[in-house]
């Protein structure tokens, strides 16, 4: 028997529900001795911004427990190069193209939108509502009226379907879930990281160069399930749950609390291989409790 | 030995400790039996490895490959006990299993026929002993400058004397070697011997010392760089590291770890 | 030489800068042959309500990575149990004695607070505003409002220095502690758990009892330490720093980002040395760095 | 051997393995070097156990005293290969040392001059040998029920059969002994020997058996509980369970792990 791992966000199939997570999985052709993004359910670009960007003062990153603070800060080559030479690229592999954006400003986030519209090359924007790490990053998703108007305004200038990325660090992401909705989101993605910082008791200063950090991984796990779980009841658009995903069990929690399909962030950087290890997981668990396609499983932790 | 010269993609393999020493105070020194990284890893390049399941601590480690045995599939590690990470590997028993992720980084071109100066300190030492052997058979001269605190953290004192056509040893406490800085005995030795190319690692001082040989127009300088890591492949942007002048920055695992001396902020 | 290890909460002395956090260590004799409270920088007690509570269903534990939920729901014997039997051990170890409160109504807490400074055996009291495993236990710390009026009106009632313990799951801790110190609070104590959850894979339910729990634990760490950080700049009363404490080190960070004092929760568990371990840790860290006073390092990573 | 009566408070202790052996499919049996837990461990009594410095996972895992010898300083664990933690402890070599937390909990009283019953399943059987020791010194008959799915999954069938004056074996798959399930031969058993208490453990299906002999009037009935453990000690509240009848919670640590059948609720 061949499961149906087929899932739709918003009119585009997926062919199963694994995509890296925004900013953590180059696509490159480095990987290719170890698994290739034609394997995926989706493909996901790094947050692009109009100009480039060089990211932030080193150290970027730091271990913590079961998981990692990041301080990149978006390195991007800026939309005009990133059509040119990544594009290409991510469109190649034949499975659907996310692109992600950001700006400082509504304006910012319209102009790109369109730019992307143009390349007639992405399937679905994502609204990178939500990164800690940017100037004016998080306040996006963190404000109910700006969080409205953004999304709002992006609907208007594009027919490509939107996601919206939104962050953990509010008082209820489940209404914030809502608002993304009801200003016309197709999707929502949750969650992107929780600011952190950690302190190097030698040199009594804060660690990373930019002070403060995004955490992600397996620590934050149980704070992203909770966060798709208490979304899924609220919105009838679907869910991209992300965060502390390190195997297929983590996936399929996801998917039971009420994600659609799942994003793999930071775990790829501990092993390369583990969004094909989910894909079968994923497979297996199906098979192994007798559902023959993944939809039948979505959201079911809440019967 | 063959000199190679085509770069791989990095593999996701399986290695198993074959034999492990504790001959440093603080040092562990692991021979690994994998074939693809036996064969196919170059001068400079370095390998991701964790020897548990657990999520804590949760990134690989990264080490440069000290030496390879392609035709045994075998190659090694040198690794100083510096932490959590560094600690479960020593822990390990031969036979024990590793996950790895290499060979990563660019290769160092290996000088032909060439006069080389390597400056090394602690586990800096590890990074050069492959690019020694390989110079040296492709008729490079090679001198060593290793350096330590004392006589027992003089890490590949012998594979580096193996590898090179003369090594001298330096120790801050005199328990070996020269007693005092290596700075003091190289720059008349350079003045003297005029090498084609330094490479250091393991020392900041010794980077900037050898970016002011180079900027002195005495020879051209290389630096193997470390910084903290996630994925060793490009794809974090975390292993940053600021360019010189131009603004801007390398990647560490992706653009080297092998940089021009001058070519890099060395703060 | 000897360390000065001292600290002063609101004009409390506490010989060390090291506590439990509330409801996660006892002080019962069970621990005779590990650890004795009386080498703590204080006691703190678990949450007391006016009246008795059961608890919530089991399970009320897991674990998650490097962390765990509880949805333990906070059981008590009441008040007056509480003062009968309870404080009479609390109050024996000669170090000051923290008494946590919390209630469902304004009117609770109020009331609580006159019982326990009657009794003229709690040196400080707590304010649990923050605990997201009761029906209105974390609400009082996520609307401005209503944290400014329970603290204002507890204020009013008693003269024993009160210390507002908050969640993390806001916008911007460090707002929510200039209210608390706006409306009186002596002292704040930061964090409180995170809500999240695990779900089931084979049942396919939520794991816990309770749906959902409270996340603490290593995880934690580095989302304690900024939100410490970013608090200390704000305020100038002091700040207990509480959240995946697992070793000395961790503690140092907590001080170091501004905490004048640590609480150590679910680590006791893991570890039932712990806090003697962190003690001993940080005095040997003042002195291998030439400070006399750990005074000298609270928040000193701003520098 | 003496039968202890006093109840002393629980050490935090190292403890080294001695030895270990994998006997039964998926099962560890660890012998265990430690003065104080083999001095002072009661039937019935547990340990709370980390053998990794990691913290993933947390949680130190909670083990039955399945026996010891106080005069060799050794205690004996047998472990169920269940997850992670277990794994861990299943990956270690003898010589590696162990964090202990214990004795823990309450020891069951031991019968002296009665006739008992013993219904264990799996890893349950660990829970009863040493009370099965202690019984049979004191004089009291002990008649064991060991059910298991198949045959090399009867962990502690030797020692049960020693401490035991008669064990029956129960398997599901009929590969040893009663081919089918232990209740069939149970009742009949007992309305012919009149026991006086029956102890269950590692199965629930058997708990709620020992519950309705209770109730018949059969026999006294006492179940080993097993439940998420965080401290062991009382302080976190993690391992309640429902008390039957009267509403409110044990805490299984605590107030357990041994419960007359009928004072809990059986889910
Ligand atoms: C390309 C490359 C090649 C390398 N090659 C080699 C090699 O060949 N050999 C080799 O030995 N090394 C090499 N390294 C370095 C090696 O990777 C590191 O030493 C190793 O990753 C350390 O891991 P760990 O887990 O043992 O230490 P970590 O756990 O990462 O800890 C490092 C230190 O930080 C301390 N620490 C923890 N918390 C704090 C805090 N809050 N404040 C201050 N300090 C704190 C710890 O106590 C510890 O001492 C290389 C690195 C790179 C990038
Ligand atoms: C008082 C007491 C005494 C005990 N005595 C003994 C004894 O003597 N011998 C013995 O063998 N045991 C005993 N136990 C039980 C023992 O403590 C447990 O088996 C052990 O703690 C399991 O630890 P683990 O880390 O191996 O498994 P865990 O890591 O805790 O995992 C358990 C299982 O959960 C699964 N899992 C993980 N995530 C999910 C998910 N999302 N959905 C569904 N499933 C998931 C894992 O795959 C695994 O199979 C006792 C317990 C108690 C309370
Ligand atoms: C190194 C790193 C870079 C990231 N870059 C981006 C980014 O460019 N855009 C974005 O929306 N999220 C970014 N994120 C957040 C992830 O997409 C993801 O939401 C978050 O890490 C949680 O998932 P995880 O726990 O699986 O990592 C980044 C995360 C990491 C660790
Ligand atoms: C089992 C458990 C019970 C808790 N009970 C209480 C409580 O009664 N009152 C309270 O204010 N906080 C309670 N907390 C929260 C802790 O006091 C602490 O704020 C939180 O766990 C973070 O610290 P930690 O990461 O060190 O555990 C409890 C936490 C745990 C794990
Ligand atoms: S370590 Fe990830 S980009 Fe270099
Ligand atoms: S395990 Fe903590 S109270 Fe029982």
């Amino acid at each position: 028997m061949i499961m149906d791992l087929n899932v739709n966000i918003a009119g585009v199939i997926l062919k199963n529900p694994v995509m890296p997570a925004s900013g953590t999985y180059e696509c490159d052709s480095i990987h290719d001795n170890i698994f290739s993004p034609d394997e995926l359910g989706a493909v996901v670009s790094k947050t692009i911004f109009i100009n480039s960007r060089e990211g932030n003062t080193p150290p970027r990153i730091c271990e913590t427990p079961c998981g990692m603070l990041n301080s990149i800060g978006i390195p991007t080559e800026g939309v005009n190069n990133f059509i040119k030479d990544r594009l290409p690229v991510l469109s190649g592999f034949g499975v659907p193209v996310i692109i992600s954006i950001a700006g400082n400003s509504m304006e910012d986030f319209c102009e790109l939108a369109g730019i992307i519209e143009n390349t007639g090359k992405a399937d679905l924007l994502e609204l990178n509502l939500s990164c800690p790490n940017l100037h004016h990053g998080i306040e996006w998703a963190r404000d109910k009226k700006e969080l409205y108007r953004v999304i709002k305004k992006v609907k208007e200038v594009t027919r490509v379907p939107v996601i919206a990325k939104l962050s953990p660090s509010v008082v209820d992401i489940s209404e914030m879930s809502l608002i993304a909705e009801s200003a016309g989101a197709d999707a929502v993605a949750l969650i992107n990281t929780y600011k952190g910082m950690k302190i190097d008791i030698n040199k009594r200063k804060p660690f990373l160069g930019n002070i403060a950090g995004g955490l992600s991984g397996p620590a934050i796990h149980p704070l992203a399930v909770y966060a798709v779980y208490s979304s899924f009841t609220k919105i009838s658009i679907p869910i991209i749950g992300t965060g502390g995903i390190a195997s297929w069990i983590d996936a399929v929690e996801m998917i039971l609390a009420g994600a659609t399909a799942v994003g793999i962030g930071m775990y790829n950087f501990v092993n390369p291989l583990i969004m094909r290890e989910v894909i079968k997981g994923i497979e297996a668990y199906l098979k192994d409790n007798n559902f023959a396609e993944i939809t039948e499983i979505i959201g079911i932790a809440h019967l | 030995m063959k000199i190679k010269n085509s770069l791989i993609k990095p593999f996701l393999t399986e290695g198993r400790i074959k034999t492990r020493k504790n001959e440093y105070t603080g040092y562990l020194d692991l021979l690994i039996e994998n074939d693809k990284i036996a064969e196919h890893a170059m001068p400079g390049q370095f390998v991701m490895v964790r020897g548990w399941d657990s999520n804590d601590p949760v990134f690989s480690r990264p080490f440069d490959i000290v030496q390879v045995n392609p035709a045994k599939g075998l190659f090694r590690l040198i690794i100083k006990i510096a932490g959590k990470g560094t600690a479960m590997l020593n822990s390990l028993r031969a036979g024990s299993r590793l996950l790895i992720t290499g060979p990563l980084g660019n290769p160092v071109e290996v000088p032909h026929g060439e006069k080389i100066i390597l400056l090394v300190r602690g586990a800096g030492a590890a990074a050069v002993v492959y690019l020694a052997e390989s110079a040296k058979k492709a008729g490079t001269e090679v001198f060593t400058f290793l350096s330590a605190s004392t006589r027992n953290r003089l890490v590949c004192r012998d594979y580096l004397k193996d590898a090179s056509n003369d090594i001298n040893i330096i120790t801050d406490d005199g328990s070996d070697g020269y007693h005092g800085d290596a700075r003091d005995i190289l720059e008349g030795f350079i003045n003297k011997s005029k090498p084609d190319r330094i490479y250091t690692c393991g020392s900041k001082r010794f980077a900037r010392f050898t970016g002011e040989l180079e900027k002195k127009g005495l020879t051209k300088g290389y630096v193997f760089l470390e910084s903290y890591m996630a994925c060793g492949m490009g794809d974090c942007h975390g292993c940053a590291v600021k360019k010189r002048g131009s603004g801007g920055y390398f990647l560490v695992c992706k653009d080297g770890p092998v940089f021009p001396v001058n070519s890099v902020e060395l703060d």
